[in-house]
Formats: C-alpha cells, sequence, structure tokens
C-alpha cells in the first residue's frame, strides 16, 4: 500500500485508482499542481517521484500526476530544487493544449496515468 | 545597394593622440575621417560599408565623466545616422573595454542602432556588456588586432545588414547566454570521445554547454560594536506593504522594492503582506513579521542591543534557486545601504 | 543576492531554511531557520511563543554579525 | 566477442512481385509483407509507401525507424527475446541493409509527433532524409487501446524489417567491418597503457509510448547492467518510444549507435573500450537512485577511467543524468555527458531542468525549442491532421501556403542526445 499522496489534476487518476486510494485531486492547470506539491515540499515532504514525468512537455498535456510522501519537518533539497526547477521549466513551452480535441485529451490523460501506474508499481515492491 | 554606414568609436590611445598622460580627452567627432584601428576595419568592409565618422575620446575622460560622455557621444552618433556602430576593440584595456561596452550598449539601447564591440575575454568590460552587446573575443593586446578585426567586421556587417546572428564559436563573440544551433564538423558522438580522451590527458577541453557558475566573496569583518551599529533588513521573500503598491511581479520581478518602516513597530495582516509566488503565502500574510523581523529588531532597539534599525527595507521575490536576476538588485541597493551609513545587513530568504 | 551585499562591503548574514542553497549562493554567515513558509515563525505556537522564538533566531542573527568567519559558516549552534 | 558487420549498399528499393535483393536494388513484395503485419489480428490494414531522398516527400507522425538486419553467423538472430530467441547476441557476423531503413508510421495517440521531410530545410535536421525510406502505416481494428496499438505496430516494424534483412543472407557485402573487445584482464593486459573507457547509455523507461526493451525486458524494471558494446549492432536495445521525436532514439539509433561506434574507432588507439553499461530512467525517485548507484558502482568496479554518458528525451532524464555524472565523477571517473537543450524559442532559458558543477564536459545536440519553417511538401505519408497538435507545434503552425512552423522538437532525431548528429549549440 502507498504510503504517500498522489496529488493529481487528472480525473482518470481518481476514476483507476478509486475513493480509497491517497489521491488528493485538485482541479488546476499543470503549473498549479505543481505549485500545490512545492507547498507540500515546504512544509517538509518529498517528492516520491519526478515532477517532469514524462517527454509530453509543460503545455502539450493539461496533466500531471506527483507522488509525495506525507512527512512533516525539515525541507528535502533535493525535492525543493526538482520542483523549483520544474516550475521554471514551465515557461519554457507554449500552451496548445487548452486547444485539443477532447480525444486527444483523453490520451493526455492516459499517458499521465500510465507514468504514475509505472511508478505506483515501483512504490508498491 | 549604398554602402552601410559605420560609426566608429576608439580612445585617445588607438587615435594616436598619446597614452594614459592624454587619458582625459574629452569627446570629438571627426566626421569622414578614418582613424587607427578603423583602417583595418575599412578594408575588410569592402565595397559593402565605409566608416563615415570616428568618434574619439579618452578612457579617463569617459569613465570620470560617464554621462555627460555617454550623452555627448550619443547626440554625436545620431548625428550620423549610422546602420552600425562599431566600438574598439579594447582588448586588455580595462577601462577602454568599459568605455567601450557602456557606448556600444547606450547606442544600441538607446538609438536602436545595431552596435558591436571586441575585447579579451578577461577585461572588465566583458563580463559587464556580453548579455547586452555583442563582443568579439579578441587575444589580450593589440598584437591580435587583425585577428580581431577579421571578425568584428563582418559581424559588424551582418548586423548592420538585419541578418541573423550564428553561434558565438561561429561569430566569434563571446558567449552572451543566448543559446543558438548550429551544425557543427563533427557528430555529437566523435566529439564527446575527443574531449573525454582530452579529460583523460589532462589537457584542456571546452564544454558546449557552461553549467551555471557560483563564484565566491570573502566575508566581511564582524560588527564590533552591535549596541551602536545600524542594521538594516533585506529579503527575498517579497515583503511588501499592503496592496503591493510598486507593483512587484510574484515571480522574475524586472524591480525590486525600497520601503520606509520609520515608526513601523510590527508588520500586521492589515499593513504587510508578500508579493512573492514562491510559497504558500497564508503564514507570510498573515503577519509579515514571519519573513521580516521588525517587531524584534524593534525591541532590540529600544533594549539598546542593537543601535538602531535602518528606516528602509528592501525586498525582491527571488527564489533560492534563482539567482541571477536578483544579482543586479543587489548590487544597486548595496551601494544605498553603504551611502546611508550601514554597518550590517540581515537578509531573509524563504 | 547577499553576496551582492557582502561584495559592496557589508557584513551580511543570511537567513534562510535551506542552508545548502544559502550555501550554494554563496552566503558566508548563514543562520537556519524555521520552514520556507514562515522562516521567522512558526504559526502552531502562541503569538507570544512565536515572537519569542523569532527573537532567538534574530540574536543568533546578530551574534553571527559579530563572529569573525573565514569561509562560510552556518550558526546552528 | 567478435562481430563482423557486412553493410550491403541499397541504392534503390523498388515494388515488384518477388522480392529480392540483387545489385544492391531492393525489390519489395508488398502483398508479403502486408501478411507479415496482418499475422497481428489488431491491426486492421497496413499501406505502403517508398520515400526517397531529395524527394518533396513529409513523413508523419513518425514511430520507429528501423535498420533491416540479418544474423548471418553465430548465436542468436536479430531482435533477440523480441523477434529471434533471447540467445546473446553480438558475435559472428550480421548483415546489414545499409542506406535503408523501414519507417513505422501512424497516429496512436493524438499529440504524437516525428516529422521526417525528405528535401528542404526540415531535411537536414534529420538523419533519415538520407536513407531511402520504405513507410508503413498500420490502421488499428476498431476499439484498440492505445497500449496495444504500439506494441502492434512497434513488433510489426520489426517482423517487417527481419523480413527484409533476411534477403540479405545471401548477398556479398561491399564492405566488412569488425568490431572486437576483450574481457577485463585480458584488456589490461593487451593495452596496459590507455584508459578504460566505458559508454553509459540511459534507456527511456517512463511509460507507455516512452519505454525501451533490451532483450525483450521493459528497462524500466531492469537494474543498470554491462553488455558488450557489439550487442546492441544486432538489435539488443530496442525503442518503444514515441514521444520528444528530436530526443528519442529509434531503434536504428540503437542499432547504429554512434558512442559505441567511435568509441570503437579510438579502441586500442588511444583508449580501451572495455563495455557498454546500461541504465534507466524512471519516474520513481528512489529506482533514479538506484540506478545511478549502480552505474557508479559498476564504473569503480570495472576500473574504469573515463565514460561517455548519453541521454535519452526531455526534463525527467536531466535528473538522472545529473546524478549518473555526479556519482561517477564522485567515483574519480571521468565523465563527458551528452545532452540536448530546452532554452526556449529566444534561446534564452535554463536549457536543463538540472544542473551541477561536476558536469564540466558536455556535448549538446542543440536546443530542441528553436523554431523552424517546413514549406509544403508535395505528398504527406501519414497524415497531417493532428500538425496542431504536435509537440513543439502551436496554432499557428499550419499556414495558409501549406508550410509549417514548428519547433525542432517535432522533427525525428534532430537534436539526437547520443551524439547522432551534427547539430549544436552554443
Amino acid at each position: 500500500m502507498l504510503r504517500g499522496t498522489i496529488l493529481t489534476n487528472n480525473p482518470l487518476v481518481v476514476e483507476k485508482l478509486g475513493p480509497d486510494a491517497p489521491v488528493v485531486y485538485l482541479q488546476c492547470s499543470y503549473q498549479a499542481l505543481l505549485e500545490a506539491a512545492r507547498d507540500r515540499i515546504h512544509q517538509g515532504a518529498r517528492l516520491l517521484t519526478h515532477p517532469l514525468s514524462g517527454s509530453v512537455k509543460p503545455g502539450e498535456t493539461p496533466y500531471k500526476s506527483i507522488i509525495l510522501t506525507n512527512g512533516k519537518g525539515d525541507v528535502d533539497r533535493q525535492s525543493l530544487q526538482l520542483i523549483e526547477n520544474a516550475i521554471q521549466a514551465c515557461a519554457k513551452f507554449q500552451q496548445r493544449c487548452d486547444r485539443y480535441r477532447p480525444a486527444v485529451d483523453l490520451d493526455c490523460r492516459l499517458i499521465d496515468w500510465t507514468l504514475l501506474e509505472g511508478a505506483l508499481a515501483s512504490a508498491n515492491q | 545597394m549604398a554602402k552601410l554606414r559605420v560609426v566608429h568609436y576608439i580612445n585617445q590611445f588607438f587615435a594616436q593622440i598619446g597614452g594614459e598622460e592624454k587619458a582625459d580627452y574629452p569627446a570629438e567627432l571627426r566626421v569622414g575621417e578614418v582613424v587607427g584601428p578603423g583602417m583595418a576595419l575599412m578594408q575588410k568592409f569592402g565595397d559593402e560599408a565605409e566608416i563615415v565618422a570616428t568618434v574619439v575620446c579618452g578612457d579617463s575622460y569617459f569613465n570620470e565623466n560617464l554621462d555627460k560622455a555617454t550623452a555627448d557621444i550619443l547626440e554625436m552618433v545620431k548625428s550620423q545616422k549610422p546602420d552600425v556602430f562599431v566600438a574598439g576593440p579594447a582588448f586588455n584595456a580595462g577601462r577602454y573595454g568599459v568605455a567601450c561596452g557602456t557606448i556600444a550598449a547606450a547606442v544600441q539601447e538607446q538609438l536602436g542602432i545595431p552596435s558591436v564591440t571586441g575585447m579579451y575575454v578577461e577585461n572588465p568590460g566583458a563580463d559587464m556588456f556580453k548579455t547586452k552587446v555583442y563582443i568579439v573575443s579578441t587575444r589580450n593586446s593589440a598584437a591580435g588586432m587583425r585577428d580581431a578585426v577579421a571578425k568584428l567586421a563582418p559581424l559588424a556587417l551582418k548586423l548592420g545588414k538585419g541578418e541573423p546572428i550564428g553561434a558565438s564559436v561561429e561569430e566569434g563573440y563571446i558567449p552572451n547566454g543566448v543559446r543558438v544551433n548550429f551544425f557543427e564538423k563533427e557528430r555529437g558522438s566523435a566529439r564527446a570521445v575527443k574531449m573525454l580522451i582530452k579529460k583523460l590527458a589532462g589537457k584542456p577541453f571546452e564544454t558546449e554547454f557552461p553549467m551555471p557558475v557560483f563564484d565566491r566573496v570573502a566575508p566581511n569583518p564582524a560588527v564590533k560594536d552591535m549596541a551602536h551599529a545600524k542594521i538594516a533588513l533585506v529579503t527575498s521573500g517579497g515583503i511588501v506593504p499592503k496592496g503591493n503598491p510598486d507593483h512587484i511581479e510574484s515571480s522574475s520581478a524586472s524591480h525590486y522594492g525600497e520601503y520606509d518602516i520609520a515608526g513601523v513597530m510590527d508588520l500586521t495582516a492589515e499593513t504587510y503582506e508578500t508579493a512573492h509566488g514562491g510559497y504558500d503565502p497564508v503564514y507570510a500574510n498573515a503577519d509579515a513579521d514571519r519573513v521580516l523581523p521588525v517587531d524584534v529588531l524593534r525591541d532590540m532597539e529600544k533594549e539598546g542591543k542593537i543601535g538602531e534599525l535602518h528606516h528602509l527595507y528592501y525586498a525582491t521575490v527571488g527564489n533560492g534557486t534563482a539567482v541571477a536576476s536578483a544579482k543586479k538588485f543587489a548590487a544597486e541597493f548595496a551601494q544605498k545601504l553603504k551611502a546611508d551609513g550601514v554597518d550590517a545587513v540581515i537578509l531573509t530568504s524563504t | 543576492m547577499v553576496k551582492e551585499v557582502e561584495r559592496a562591503g557589508l557584513p551580511v548574514v543570511h537567513m534562510c531554511t535551506v542552508t545548502p542553497i544559502s550555501m550554494t549562493v554563496g552566503a558566508n554567515r548563514i543562520v537556519p531557520t524555521i520552514a520556507i513558509p514562515h522562516p521567522l515563525g512558526n504559526p502552531a505556537l502562541e503569538p507570544a511563543e512565536e515572537k519569542a522564538l523569532r527573537r532567538k533566531l534574530v540574536e543568533k542573527a546578530l551574534t553571527a554579525l559579530q563572529t569573525e568567519v573565514d569561509g562560510q559558516t552556518v550558526f546552528d549552534d | 566477442m567478435k562481430l563482423e558487420i557486412g553493410n550491403i549498399f541499397i541504392k534503390d528499393i523498388q515494388f515488384a512481385a518477388e522480392a529480392k535483393l540483387a545489385d544492391g536494388v531492393l525489390y519489395v513484395d508488398k502483398a508479403a509483407l502486408e501478411k507479415i503485419v496482418l499475422e497481428d489480428e489488431t491491426i486492421k490494414s497496413v499501406t505502403f509507401d517508398i520515400a526517397k531522398p531529395g524527394e518533396s516527400v513529409r513523413i508523419t507522425p513518425v514511430k520507429d525507424v528501423i535498420e533491416p538486419r540479418v544474423k548471418v553467423e553465430g548465436p542468436g538472430g536479430i531482435f533477440p527475446g523480441i523477434i529471434a530467441k533471447v540467445d546473446t547476441v553480438g558475435s559472428g557476423k550480421t548483415h546489414v541493409l545499409k542506406g535503408m531503413a523501414v519507417v513505422t508510421a501512424g497516429k496512436i495517440v493524438g499529440f504524437q509527433e516525428g516529422v521526417i521531410d525528405m528535401s528542404g530545410p526540415g531535411a537536414k535536421y534529420t538523419p533519415f532524409s538520407e536513407t531511402l525510406n520504405l513507410v508503413m502505416v498500420c490502421e488499428p481494428v476498431e476499439g484498440l487501446k492505445q497500449h496495444d496499438y504500439e506494441k502492434a505496430v512497434r513488433l510489426a516494424g520489426f517482423r517487417v524489417a527481419v523480413a527484409l534483412g533476411e534477403l540479405g543472407r545471401n548477398v556479398a557485402p561491399d564492405e566488412t567491418k569488425v568490431y572486437e573487445t576483450c574481457g577485463i584482464k585480458e584488456g589490461i593486459e593487451k593495452y596496459p597503457d590507455l584508459p578504460r573507457v566505458a559508454y553509459v547509455q540511459m534507456l527511456q523507461s517512463q511509460g507507455l509510448l516512452h519505454d525501451t526493451y533490451v532483450y525483450g525486458v521493459d528497462a524500466k524494471k531492469t537494474l543498470s547492467t554491462i553488455l558488450w558494446p557489439t550487442e546492441t549492432m544486432d538489435g539488443a536495445i530496442v525503442s518503444g518510444n514515441c514521444v520528444s521525436a528530436c530526443d528519442k532514439n529509434p531503434t536504428y539509433v540503437h542499432e547504429n549507435n554512434p558512442v559505441v561506434e567511435d568509441l570503437f574507432a579510438q579502441h586500442g588507439k588511444t583508449l580501451n573500450f572495455v563495455c557498454q553499461i546500461i541504465t534507466n530512467e524512471n519516474v520513481y525517485l528512489a529506482d533514479k537512485q538506484r540506478s545511478s548507484d549502480w552505474t557508479a558502482k559498476m564504473c569503480r568496479l570495472l576500473d574504469l577511467d573515463g565514460v561517455i554518458v548519453s541521454q535519452e528525451g526531455f526534463g525527467n532524464p536531466d535528473t538522472d543524468l545529473i546524478m549518473n555524472c555526479k556519482k561517477i565523477e564522485a567515483q574519480g571517473v571521468k565523465t563527458v555527458i551528452i545532452t540536448d537543450e530546452y532554452a526556449g524559442r529566444d534561446g534564452k532559458s535554463q536549457s536543463l531542468a538540472d544542473a551541477d558543477a561536476a558536469a564540466d564536459a558536455v556535448v549538446t545536440g542543440g536546443n530542441a525549442n528553436e523554431v523552424i519553417v517546413l514549406p509544403k511538401m508535395d505528398k504527406v505519408i501519414g497524415t497531417l491532421d493532428y500538425v496542431n497538435k504536435i509537440a513543439g507545434a502551436s496554432e499557428e503552425t499550419l499556414q495558409p501556403d501549406g508550410s509549417l512552423v514548428v519547433e525542432l522538437q517535432v522533427i525525428t532525431g534532430a537534436t539526437n542526445e547520443t551524439g547522432f548528429i551534427k547539430l549544436s549549440a552554443r
């Protein structure tokens, strides 16, 4: 069982993992999700997955799922640097996923889910 | 096509007026004259461009009368309506390099005329201006004139014609932080193997992507008499008066805030807040003393633990990891702090 | 930023939560603080306790400023 | 371990009633290949097309590029664990159909990417504008899930490449090259004065459309391990990666890995090429730590003096790259890393998502955000209907005159991070 929290803005993650999973669903943008993760890191949570998972760049997908520990306390420097760099990277890419057709949107959800799925497999070992 | 019009800037030495003893030579416009290194430039320009005027100015004069000299020279350049402005090359001459960088940047920014200069990479002017104007990388003495002009002239022509400028290694300018693509002669793997062989042999090699560098500054002496010291507060946590009167942006701020806290004993939710977008603002908004400890320092001021809390504080929104932009601001307000007789600084970051 | 202040000739103490970052940016006198969103406070405490905590940290900062250092030094007791 | 590569130069590809390879001309029997593709009942139909260098042709969206090869002597077969049995490859003799490629195209997901222009300004950014390309576009049966579709197309490409390679089995190669490395002790004795060098290859392994397979094993489920450098020439590593066209490694790049090739060129002269180390680029941070720890450990254990580390992909792998570099350097082993950059359209942004002072020797494949205009082509193989959706494209992508305004990101192989291309940046 996962000891941690999955922060996501991807409805498919909620759907796949069901109501009992430690999922925090936020209806927000890709960057806002990274910022929500950053706020938790500031409180002492550690990243368990890379915030720029996937080669689909920020701006090309609206969805992002990140696993963090529930830890409180000292700030983890590595997590902090990863999340800061990820937030900075958002600015480098053009926004265009808001113009996707519905079918493409579903593809984006699926890809984000499969990236998370791989990480969950590692986390649950 | 008509020849491109070029204005050339040189110092008293290259104008053969004299050395250090003539460095106070004021700025002078010589219309229709090609002086010193201008000859070599003209040769390289061929039919494509000509130097229509030369500005001569002493290095001491320029640096000691920075504002006036800059303004005067801008007028001179403007009057000649050039297509491109060339300064130097300055090689390793420090004040000449700073003058070339200053005036080339000013011509480009204020007159909108493309500008280029040249100097040795360790010339202080290089670091100061490499992100503002193209600076051709030269050798450290005038013995490298031929080589310098060979790079300077073609780059000036391209700039004058408005042609796209290639990567630094192609054009010969000092890297300016803007990454530009180009095709190498060998593929990447072959370059990597060569680089590794050099690195293994302890020979010099050149990385294609330098990592951000961090320099160090030696610590200043400790404060001897805290009870009479003037302490200033600086924060990168974005604490601003409520309503953010200066409109400090939440990230990548283009300016910093200077705020008067004379008579302010405590920062409250009603009076101060954070403009920083890099952390959860709830706690700082509720009580900004959590980032900028004004309340405690006022107590200590009263108790005589410190001499005085400086009446101005400075605020930026620099994240811990993004330091580059804040550097310029800090250099600026540090001078103000010094001028105001501050003895020591407490800098708080989130 | 801290480096530019130091470069100007003013002794400076950097109060920050993630001290390794402070090391990276070149601070010489470093005082570790509580948390990123509230470096000099702790909302979980009573206001008076919180102020006392802040006072302790600022005192530490003043001590740092009164201490000669010859390189990067973290004042964390 | 010694492998002899026999290159058969392909000068032309033609469709014909009978498949054969004669005088450098590859005659392709479409019907026979179609049968091979349709062995998989999840594929509804397939179309074949030929694209030649210099033609006004655009292939998109490209999924994989594969070079046909055939094992003539020695154990195992091409693509072990996937098409051939899982025997260890990399020795004996292999024939290569040089100068051509099988290109699989087709839309797996809506935002997929990958452009190969056979002429015009885009052509110089992709290495596959120089190969004679047999392009196959596969249509899935209705309702097929993306996972299954990706797998079906991936495997169909390999089956076709192997079938074509088979045509070269009894053809005398135009050129023969021998690649040989030796065991640890043997190498030390043979080259006592040469620095011991290995190649650390990072494999994309993040999930669907981001996977790489080693002898058929999904790389994200592997620990860092060692290969003879010749194994990859027989297809030991294949691509299941179709996102980030510019810096993903198509199977063709694995078969012709340029770092392996260029280290072999110096082997026994200026260095001793000890082995290839492969490691992955997982999403889970603990996996990253473990994999990079193991890589560094092996570098030490093998008493290496230096390594070249190559990357695949954007963002997340920057972290693996820096971890590998830092940890390997900390073992006293010198590194050169190969990456590419995302410096923004203006080239002013921070290029990598991670950095460390230990990474003092970097080779770059260029800025993938740089914008390029691709003029209209007379013929499109695949489909353009997604172009506004592909990575690096924007709303204004498709211009009224039919040209595309895109970032280099969308071009297959443009900023390859194994150093396969000449593009760079400063």
